[in-house]
């Protein structure tokens, strides 16, 4: 299998669905003409032309509900933010006209539309450029939110976003779009709303979604092999609606549950799929689910703090051992 | 007002006539059965306001065209051709309604007769009217978006974002700002930092004009002719409609805001009214003809409520219906 | 004690705190010749005139930042939102601007603002005008987030929010507005930070905030009286900081928790509270935490639907039910 | 130019240059340390649009003023009077920054000289400064509220919501549209209905004026000329200053979509040069004394990245602090 990044991943899916579908079309600041601030968007352009790949303003409240009119009579609008922090300029478009239309008009209006583009920390950003969004959109019935992790997954969920008729929340980030991984040549499909054991444990299992899914694999390797502690890592690829199933097997078998997310940690997806453990697994649970999550302070310019202000794998490490009642923990979180 | 009529016809004048009659009698109802807390929550009533939804909307082509509008929607879904059986549903909250009792008073939908609903935040609509525009461009049919918003939106960004959009992607979108004069408590010119508001839709290089929305004839020609251009030349456009609501904002609104007089100077100039009176000075109807359109009017705005009293409540599974396709 | 409505609480707090510092002023839509949308600033635009209390077009971005800017830099602007819902439409002003000025500029600069306005679902408004926005906010690191549920703490949480220095969100509820409560003539300030216990118990622990905080009241009397159980109510009050001491508290001497929140499930304040219990206190539960919220749907206009749609009750007493793992539960939620 | 050179003086002219010299070589060398990845992150430089911060600031009164802008800030940091050396702290990162290393590039802050930071969303600051103009008017200084922002910012909804809001209520506020002619790699012209941005101004009943941005004197005295206006009538204004950026739009932008020919033409009329031309021909100043100048200004850079360089990381203590008061 050939080895793309998660960048090729989302633009060849994009491109596909595009040429599958003509009322698909591309809209946001700079996707046409420079080709995506992050290049995702490369040669889309040159390929469909200007009434399918279109460069807005910046005027994201406008162009966002521009998307979401487009999708309610006929077309399959792709909205690039060009980050996620830019969104909150549209958030009440998205939550108060894409989540709701289906269900004020009693299921006669749809709303396929998917919103994306990078979300979360990058480097050296500061506190307006560098936020993990997942929550304020997960919070609301309507929407579906998806975050990818790796490349085949990117890909494929793209494509069933683009295909579904709800609005989909697509959450990339930034430095993962260099990332690389195996991508089939033949078309394939992911479904939306389903988690996947990235790698199978029985001790504890480590769950997580989009970036921070590298460190619970990198995790889960030092675990077994510094500490012979086999980790069950769960992607949940789809946070609304979550796939609580997959989730519960895991924690069933193992007992324990690290979760991981890099948003900050109040009223968080992570803290959510906690509580929800907790709710379901209450008798299977050896140890008190434990979050790992983005510090709970705005992220700072100085880059050691900035990483200090984010997940890492001492600090999943360290939560590890807690989980674990291991004494005299190793880790320094 | 006659060069308008005999422009006009006399059948879509008439058209124009029974429009205003149903939506007047309808609201009219609406607010009575709101007294007997048959409808609760918000209920924006149109009444003054007629002439702007019937002769916009009676000039459009709904085959192709659409219509979008803020919560005072009652007006533009009758002009719509929406039953108004299911308007009253919807307002008594039944399973009905044209929205299933789940949007109420400021959500009627019918795709069907290309309504794409109210809206409950001020200015909201304004972008996705746009968008249904860029839709409309794309599905190459010569279909206008038509988008109706108040004098208060037009101090929501949405609207300077969605026109400067529009002008430069050359989308086929009729902004229409029905100035009643006030939102809520506030005179508009509280509020604006122009009284004028063709000057803000110059503003984007686009095509503005002011109309007197007390005379249908007036905004049904006036739109009557900006589609043609737009039909031509794909541009959008931008209409401030001059009006007048007679009740309060909402049924809870008092209205200590203005005086008696100048409600009642508008109510001399009442669009329905005053088409009559040139109705029968060209006698191209009788009072007695009149009398027989109202009392259509009033027949159907009866059979609405008597529809809705008699409809069921939605299933209690209809909650978890919808959120999803 | 006279009894005064939550109405006249807010009034009073606003009319005594701009008598006392001339910094405060108050502006949004409709608050000063039509005497506010609710009527909470009744009468402060004759006492205080033109330049205190200012009207504003409809553009609540604009006037947001405005808010944020003149707090910046020397007044303690209380903005007055119609409704949250409407806030949607500012919602990166206070995210991006009020919650991160001090953090970026190292501590120099000052946001001492006050965003309030009626929260959550009244009757008979539909989705876009029933919201219960708590989760969005609570979850901002740089944020304070209110939520009173009589009168007596209405008032003396809003003097306390008026007079810090941090940006403060106010949460109330066009329902509660004539809801009557004692408070002294006397001035007296509430604290921020601080949950009360507002009912002793012993068996389990109903917490909560805001407009349900009159269910959890009448479900422990109902408890009590139907089944006897001692039930303890915590009034969260602030969410953000959460007095997670005052909740642990209670949660070790009843061991068994109800959270209700009339917001969405899905990381919410209720759902965290949840995470965060079992994540303290787990030796010390005896069951799992159970949360009441608000359905996971946008809020239907039918007045069945709508109250199906909110936490009741009846919700309550059989999630209370669960938790005290009664059989044959006598409750329909 | 020469006529401006008269009225503006020789003292403060030397000002003007002395300013724009400093963010030239400051940006260079912001620049240069970005290429040896002692800075990260986005970092936009200001070169090529010296003479609008400079123009601009050194006609306020920093006592009663106040200035706040985009997240292109390092010009109105510098113009406003902040050392060099808190800047280029501030880009490494570092606890001696004008942030104490949190803020970074786009966030650059000091009340003290009355500088209320950058932004990094774009038109997030136009209602932030129309409510420091709420405060002055409040404190009756007769300060103003300078608010900058560029071509691209203008499309935001933020823009029409804070002139209409300051025209309503009369708040000193100047409002200034830096158009460098892109926002990112967007020629203006693509994105905007008009061309003429003072439209915009004007749709609010806002006086409005187009300045070259090329030219520090023209700036300085219409700058001048208009805080006269506004501190006797006490309303905002709005200026369109056109103006280029000879760089990317960030450090990571080769700028390919605009042509060599056109940013050659720009460096031709290049603020600095045209400026030390008129200073020399009037002999105002020698060529000698130019060196000298700009020697002082490059020694400054350096003096600065040296005290960055030297200057320790902010504590891990310092995450937790300034989230709260
Ligand atoms: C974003 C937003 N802000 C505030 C409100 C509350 N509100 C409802 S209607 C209204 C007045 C609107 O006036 P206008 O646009 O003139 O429409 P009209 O009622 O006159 O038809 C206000 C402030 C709202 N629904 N949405
Ligand atoms: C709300 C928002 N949308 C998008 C961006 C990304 N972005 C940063 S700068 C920029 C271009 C702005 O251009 P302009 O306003 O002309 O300023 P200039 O860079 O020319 O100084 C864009 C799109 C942002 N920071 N904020
Ligand atoms: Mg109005
Ligand atoms: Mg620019």
């Amino acid at each position: 299998m050939a080895e793309i990044t998660f960048r090729e991943a989302l633009r060849q899916a994009m491109e596909e669905e595009m040429l599958r579908d003509d009322r698909v079309i591309l809209l946001g600041e700079e996707v046409a003409q420079y080709n995506g601030a992050y290049k995702v968007s490369q040669g889309l352009l040159d390929r469909f032309g200007p009434d399918r790949v279109i460069d807005t303003p910046i005027s994201e409240e406008g162009f966002t509900g521009m998307g979401i009119g487009a999708a309610m009579t006929g077309l399959r609008p792709i909205v690039e933010w060009m980050t996620f922090n830019f969104s909150l300029m549209a958030y009440d478009q998205v939550i108060n006209n894409a989540a709701k239309q289906l269900y004020m008009s009693n299921g006669q209006i749809k709303t396929p539309i998917v919103f994306r583009g990078p979300n979360g920390p990058a480097e050296y950003l500061a506190a307006q450029h560098s936020q993990a969004l997942q929550s304020i959109y997960a919070h609301v019935p309507g929407l579906i939110v998806v975050a990818p992790s790796t490349p085949y997954d990117a890909k494929g969920l793209l494509k069933s976003a683009i295909r579904d008729d709800n609005p989909v929340l697509f959450l990339e980030s930034e430095l993962m779009y260099a990332w690389k991984g195996e991508v089939p040549e033949e078309e394939y499909l992911v479904p939306l709303g389903k988690a996947e054991v990235k790698r199978e444990g029985k001790d504890i299992t480590l769950a997580g979604f989009s970036k921070p899914l590298r460190m619970l694999m990198e995790a889960a390797e030092r675990l077994e092999q510094e500490r012979g502690i086999s980790a069950e890592v769960v992607d949940l690829r789809t946070l609304r609606p979550l796939d609580e199933e997959t989730i519960y097997a895991s924690v069933k078998k193992t007992n324990r549950l690290v979760v991981v997310d890099e948003a900050w940690p109040f009223a968080s997806v992570g803290s959510h799929v906690g509580f929800l453990v907790q709710r379901h697994c209450f008798d299977d649970l050896d140890a008190p689910v434990e979050l790992v999550s983005g510090e709970d302070v705005p992220m700072p310019y100085n880059h050691r703090l900035e990483l200090a202000a984010q997940p890492s794998v001492e600090k999943i490490l360290k939560a590890a051992e807690r989980v674990l009642y291991l004494e005299g923990g190793n880790y320094h979180g | 007002m006659k060069d308008a009529l005999k422009e006009t016809g006399k059948a879509k004048t008439l058209e124009l006539l029974s429009t205003m009659l149903l939506i007047r009698r309808f609201e009219e109802k609406a607010g009575q059965m709101y007294g007997l807390k048959k409808i609760g929550g918000f209920c924006h009533l149109y009444i003054g306001q007629e002439a702007v939804a019937a002769g916009v909307i009676k000039a459009l082509d709904l085959q192709r065209d659409y219509v979008i509008g803020g919560y005072r929607d009652h007006g533009y879904a009758l002009a719509s051709g929406m039953d108004p059986k299911g308007l009253m549903a919807e307002l008594y909250g039944k399973k009905t309604g044209c929205s299933g009792g789940k949007g109420g008073s400021m959500h009627m939908y019918s795709p069907e007769h290309h309504m794409l609903g109210g809206n409950g935040i001020v200015g909201s609509q304004i972008p996705v009217a746009t968008g249904v525009g860029l839709s409309l461009k794309a599905g190459k049919t010569g279909g206008a978006a038509v988008c109706f918003f108040g004098d208060g939106a037009i101090h929501q960004g949405a609207f300077h974002e969605s026109l400067n959009m529009a002008q430069v992607m050359k989308l086929p979108v009729i902004y229409i700002c029905e100035n009643n004069q006030y939102g809520m408590g506030t005179d508009f010119r509280r509020v604006s930092a122009v009284e004028d508001f063709t000057l803000m839709g110059q503003a984007y290089g686009m095509q503005a004009q002011q109309l007197n929305g007390m005379d249908v004839l007036e905004v049904y020609t006036a739109i009557k002719r900006a589609l043609e251009n737009l039909r031509k030349d794909g541009l959008p456009g931008f209409l401030e409609i001059r009006t007048y609501r007679y009740k309060g904002h909402s049924m809870s609104d008092p209205a200590k805001y203005r005086t008696r007089e100048e409600l009642e100077s508008y109510k001399a100039q009442d669009p329905i009214l005053i088409l009559k009176k040139a109705l029968i000075e060209t006698g191209m109807i009788t009072e007695k003809e009149f009398e027989e359109m109202d009392g259509k009017a009033k027949a159907q705005a009866e059979d609405a409520v008597l529809f809705a009293e008699e409809s069921p409540e939605p299933d209690r599974e209809a909650l978890y219906e919808h959120v999803y396709v």
